[in-house]
């Protein structure tokens, strides 16, 4: 694909997208039953509330039992999707997900609204940039930040074929959708949306988008970006990282998260075993969120898109 | 939580005549424009300062309503049901020292914000008791404020001493200050206020199981009993059945305030478990609130715990508060 | 948790002549050698049966020593006090399928130990019930073992549905597996144990607050209380109160069952337990038992909650525990 | 110092050191006070419980209940010490760390015990293998692990004058000591062990012992290992990091944790944006553990001596 026909025509959430997700998943497998924890609506989980009430479960404000009654909901043949902010889907439970889901190894779907900055004007508190290395770290783990409304859909629907705990992260504002929406989502295969020689961009989430932003703008200025959509955090697609990098020998790593253990820290693990480069990061450095805009706040936390602009510059010219 | 009286002072001087408040003897009248600045707990209240309380509180919903929806965000629902609490806590219970903000606050009342996303209420009876301007209300949840969406010492604002947001902590947090007290013999009190709904985090009943096996008794714990969360009333979402009796069952000395927006009660409620204090067990108030309280189509209902009202209902809302005479922020 | 009589199957024979066992009739007899593979729960037992359940009890009290003395870690304490609750529930209450374990567990009754670390009384009760080799006990706790230190699903031993040791998380997944009954219209029953000093855990009453409001009335939890736990009583430790008045604040059906190193009294209390399921509420017992029963130097004392005996103590134990019929590992 | 000059006469288990640490810090120190849940004597922390009483508290088995009275003791001017298992002083507890400790900044000392394998035949659901991950993502958190008994008293002692969170790691098992007991600690400033110009091995907490070993096996081929005791994880001495990665231009980093997250991670970021060489991790490959003896499940796990020769030939191969 060349990426001035990467568009987007509308904005949507990334959380949209679960719910009709969702809301499909249970007309097809009535096996699907979902919990929240009184974020119904947050999460758009009241479509499928309103469509099969007899496979869901509200939990009240108790996301550690939510997590140990879906393993149990698992236990029992079903597959059970949880639904709260992904602060509460993470580092509040960490431990009721490493024995109870990860280490015991049950089918359950955590399903994460509200990541990152994007989360706005709630702050700090609610705002969570660790949950992707918490997530990563646990063995069997799948973890899986789509970047659009289109891709979350495709996403929800897909990890109920994969037997095993996935960790599905998207967020709370209106973003610019690209995929297309029947577009299928292969968990662990990273999407190549535009080639290039010059850098590897690798990009998660709500981040992607503005990637694609970023080269376009580049390659005006002459300079290629080979972007890659790497909406799995793991299992990582090596090969598709390696086969980047062997060509353009730069790496940018662009998301919502900390500097400190996402994906730039994944991809660095991979490359210095592998094949070490110059990598830049663009995630926040080392400190907590703060009240604001989503736009604004992406901004002054060093994720905007001239922040992908100089990352680009800064990994070409260490070549 | 029971019907809703209409709000107005009017109303609230109505029931004054009825209930007689505690010693209404002249003492000094304070303006409540300078900053309190010492132990209302040691003295009762007279009328003017009564009066001046109610106008507070309805300056404070005010600015709740405003705050919310300047920004369109926000949770004007709590904020609006414990207006009441906070005036009678920081107007009238707490000994505390605006001004001079310490976060030891040693020989203090300290009081803590478990609910954390009734911020709009804290900070504005904050500003208005003096912590800090009232035109800062006017950047709650703007970039570089320090009026966070959920209250925080991140950013260095006077009277906050722990952040909040992330339900469940506060009385926990709350605990250990009313151990340090204990420890170096201060015998001033510990307040806490955690909502209803977060009584299902199970943080809380480990706090509560410690607090009642380490006789922590200089802790005066106040729920906001509205009976309403996010997705709809407690007893919808996840009931917490016979309230009274768990608290009872984990040893608390447990008070009932069924008027928790009516503000002599209030006071008159938080004084009384001031006296509870000191004989072995926390103290608990469960306090009937309606979410929403004074503006009359937020009110009871779990429909505006987080929601901003727009142009039309924030003109209908600020209608049904008028002005005071201490000016909105 | 009360004086501790001696152990032995004489005092319990002596006992079932002055209680009455529910229709003493005569049934076919079930040699406990052969796998217990059918509902024993429908019918009624009788004094073979009974004499050999109590052989096995006394047999897995010799095998939890061993396992433990054997890798000189493990927790004997607990595993002894609810010898008899395992003994019944597995050789008489369960309707379960050791020869052909599931995970699902459709149209079984299913167990959960959420107190994980007394996985040796699980793991003999489930090898002498037919789900392992009696050999594996060899392997407790040794490298590339099915018998984690902590009972566990990751290394595929029959008879374990989820990991535990990490305490305060069984009774959340029991609740859980109970719901998928109750979706499949499936009418068995979901049994769970838990330690007493477990509840101090909050997510326990996260639990116990879901279980009630959604009436799940086909879980049983049974807590060992035991009193203890590993740094000295529950009540030198955070004293959990008035106990069965907290279960019942959260709206549970409360069962009390003074004797859990009866083998009978607990047989009898299970059944009664199963008959009060389907009434719209979530059933507990509240289980006395001795920890370190049957040994005397470990009984009633929280010293040998996760301690391995000597040669010299090993020894004593064992002399106080005679061999039976079932022989050991 | 010289490699063969780093001799153990003596095996101690850290914790030890943490217990005669806090001891001693009761005594200078009044505003010192401790907490544990349910974990009295495996964190050793009944020698300071036995001398001062009323500076104890025991919270029964309730971490997260313990971090809140922690982070409102620190409210009210004290120094607390938390003590549990390091699985439940983090990844249990994490955002009530995050939000009542890091965030609000308080000056809270979290003490873990038994981390990482060698707690032994407890088995996975006890072992944490991300403990470190997770910290050294909280910003403003100050994340420690030392190598043997008489670090951790030193380090135990020093964070006390440190005003800020802390997370101080250390385990179970007899491990050989051969600090020097009267060596100061330094937060965030790595110890150089032995110079070397072939690799850089960069190890924290049990693992330096064994990196010694190794080291010492390595000299004896012709190999110069380079040996830096990193025990303060965050924040990481980067200069030192750099200034023998700049001589060696190879890297094996030890740790007894996952190699997803850990300070691997953290120095591969470090390198790849400054320094891009090989780096070989010796530490857990995305896996649980299991029961048994610790150097078992060190060697099961290859975290032994010889997965550390074996690194450092990669490593340099790989140059
Ligand atoms: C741990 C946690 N889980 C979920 C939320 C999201 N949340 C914010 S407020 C709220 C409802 C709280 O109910 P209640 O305490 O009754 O407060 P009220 O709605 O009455 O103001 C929820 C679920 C949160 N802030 N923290
Ligand atoms: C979450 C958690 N915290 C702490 C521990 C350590 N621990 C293991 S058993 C135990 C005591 C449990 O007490 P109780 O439930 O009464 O069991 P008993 O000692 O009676 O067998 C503790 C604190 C743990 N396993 N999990
Ligand atoms: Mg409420
Ligand atoms: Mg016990």
């Amino acid at each position: 694909m060349k990426l001035e026909d990467i568009v987007s025509s509308a904005t949507r959430a990334t959380r949209d997208g679960f719910g009709e997700g969702l809301l499909e998943l249970g007309k097809q497998n009535p096996k699907v039953v979902a919990l929240t924890a009184d974020l119904l609506e947050s999460l758009q989980m009241h479509h499928f509330k309103n469509a099969f009430p007899e496979r869901f479960f509200q939990v009240g404000i108790a996301e550690a039992n939510m997590i140990g009654i879906a393993a149990g909901l698992a236990i029992g043949g079903k597959i059970p999707f949880t639904g709260t902010f992904a602060n509460f889907s993470t580092g509040r439970v960490y431990d009721q997900i490493r024995q109870s889901v990860a280490y015991s190894h049950k089918n359950v779907k955590i399903c994460a609204s509200h990541a990152g900055l994007t989360l706005g004007e709630d702050g700090a508190t609610h705002q969570i940039l660790e949950d992707i290395g918490m997530m990563r770290m646990l063995p069997g783990m799948v973890v899986i930040n789509p970047c659009d409304a289109n891709q979350t859909k495709a996403a929800t629907m897909a990890i109920a074929d994969y037997y095993g705990p996935v960790y599905l992260r998207f967020g709370r504002p209106a973003w610019p959708v690209f995929t297309p929406a029947d577009q299928k989502f292969e968990i662990g295969k990273a999407l190549m949306l535009a080639e290039g020689s010059d850098v590897s961009i690798f990009a998660t989430g709500h981040l992607v988008w503005t990637a694609i932003e970023a080269a376009k703008e580049l390659a005006a200025e002459g300079i290629s970006c080979e972007v890659i959509n790497i909406h799995t955090i793991k299992p990582l697609d090596e090969t598709a990282i390696l086969d980047s990098v062997s060509k353009t020998k730069a790496v940018v790593v662009a998301e919502e998260h900390q500097r400190n253990g996402g994906l730039g820290d994944a991809i660095a693990n991979l490359l210095v075993h592998n094949l070490p480069v110059p990598i830049e990061y663009v995630g926040v450095k080392d400190s907590f969120g703060e009240s604001g805009k989503p736009v604004e706040l992406l901004e002054k936390y060093g994720l905007g898109k001239k922040d992908i602009l100089w990352a680009v510059k800064d990994a070409i010219e260490r070549k | 939580m029971g019907a809703a009286p209409k709000f107005g002072a009017a109303f609230l001087f109505k029931r004054l005549e009825i209930l007689p408040l505690p010693q209404l003897a002249s003492i000094p009248i304070i303006t409540l424009s300078t900053p309190i600045n010492f132990d209302f707990s040691t003295i009762s209240i007279n009328m003017a300062d009564f009066s001046k309380l109610t106008e507070m509180a309805q300056q404070v919903r005010r600015d709740i309503v405003r705050m919310v929806y300047n920004v369109q965000s926000g949770h004007p629902g709590g904020s609006l049901g414990c207006t009441e609490f906070f005036v009678a806590l920081y107007g009238n219970v707490l000994k505390h020292s605006p001004k001079s903000f310490k976060m030891e606050g040693k020989n203090q009342d300290l009081f803590f914000l478990s609910n954390g996303h009734i911020s709009p209420v804290w900070y504005s009876v904050l500003a208005r008791t003096g912590y800090f301007p009232v035109a800062e209300l006017n950047t709650f949840r703007k970039l570089n404020t320090r009026l966070q969406g959920h209250p925080t010492t991140h950013e260095g604002l006077p009277g906050i001493r722990v952040a909040s947001g992330s339900l469940g902590q506060g009385m926990s947090v709350a605990i250990g200050t009313a151990l340090a007290k204990k420890l170096d013999h201060d015998d001033r009190f510990v307040f806490c206020l955690t909502g209803d709904g977060e009584l299902q985090e199970g943080q809380c009943w480990e706090a509560l199981m410690f607090a009642a096996h380490h006789k922590v008794d200089n802790l005066i714990v106040t729920v906001d009993w509205n009976g309403q969360q996010i997705d709809g009333s407690n007893d919808q979402v996840l009931s917490l059945g016979n309230l009274p009796a768990k608290w009872k069952a984990f040893g608390w000395d447990v008070l009932i305030l069924e008027q928790g927006n009516n503000l002599e009660a209030v006071i008159t409620m938080l004084r009384k478990a001031k006296r509870r204090c000191g004989k072995g067990k926390p103290i608990a108030v469960l306090m009937k609130t309606d979410m929403g309280y004074g503006v009359d189509f937020m009110q009871g209902t779990h429909k505006w715990h987080g929601k901003a009202p727009n142009q039309e209902q924030f003109e209908l809302a600020m209608a049904q508060l008028p002005k005071t005479s201490l000016g909105d922020f």
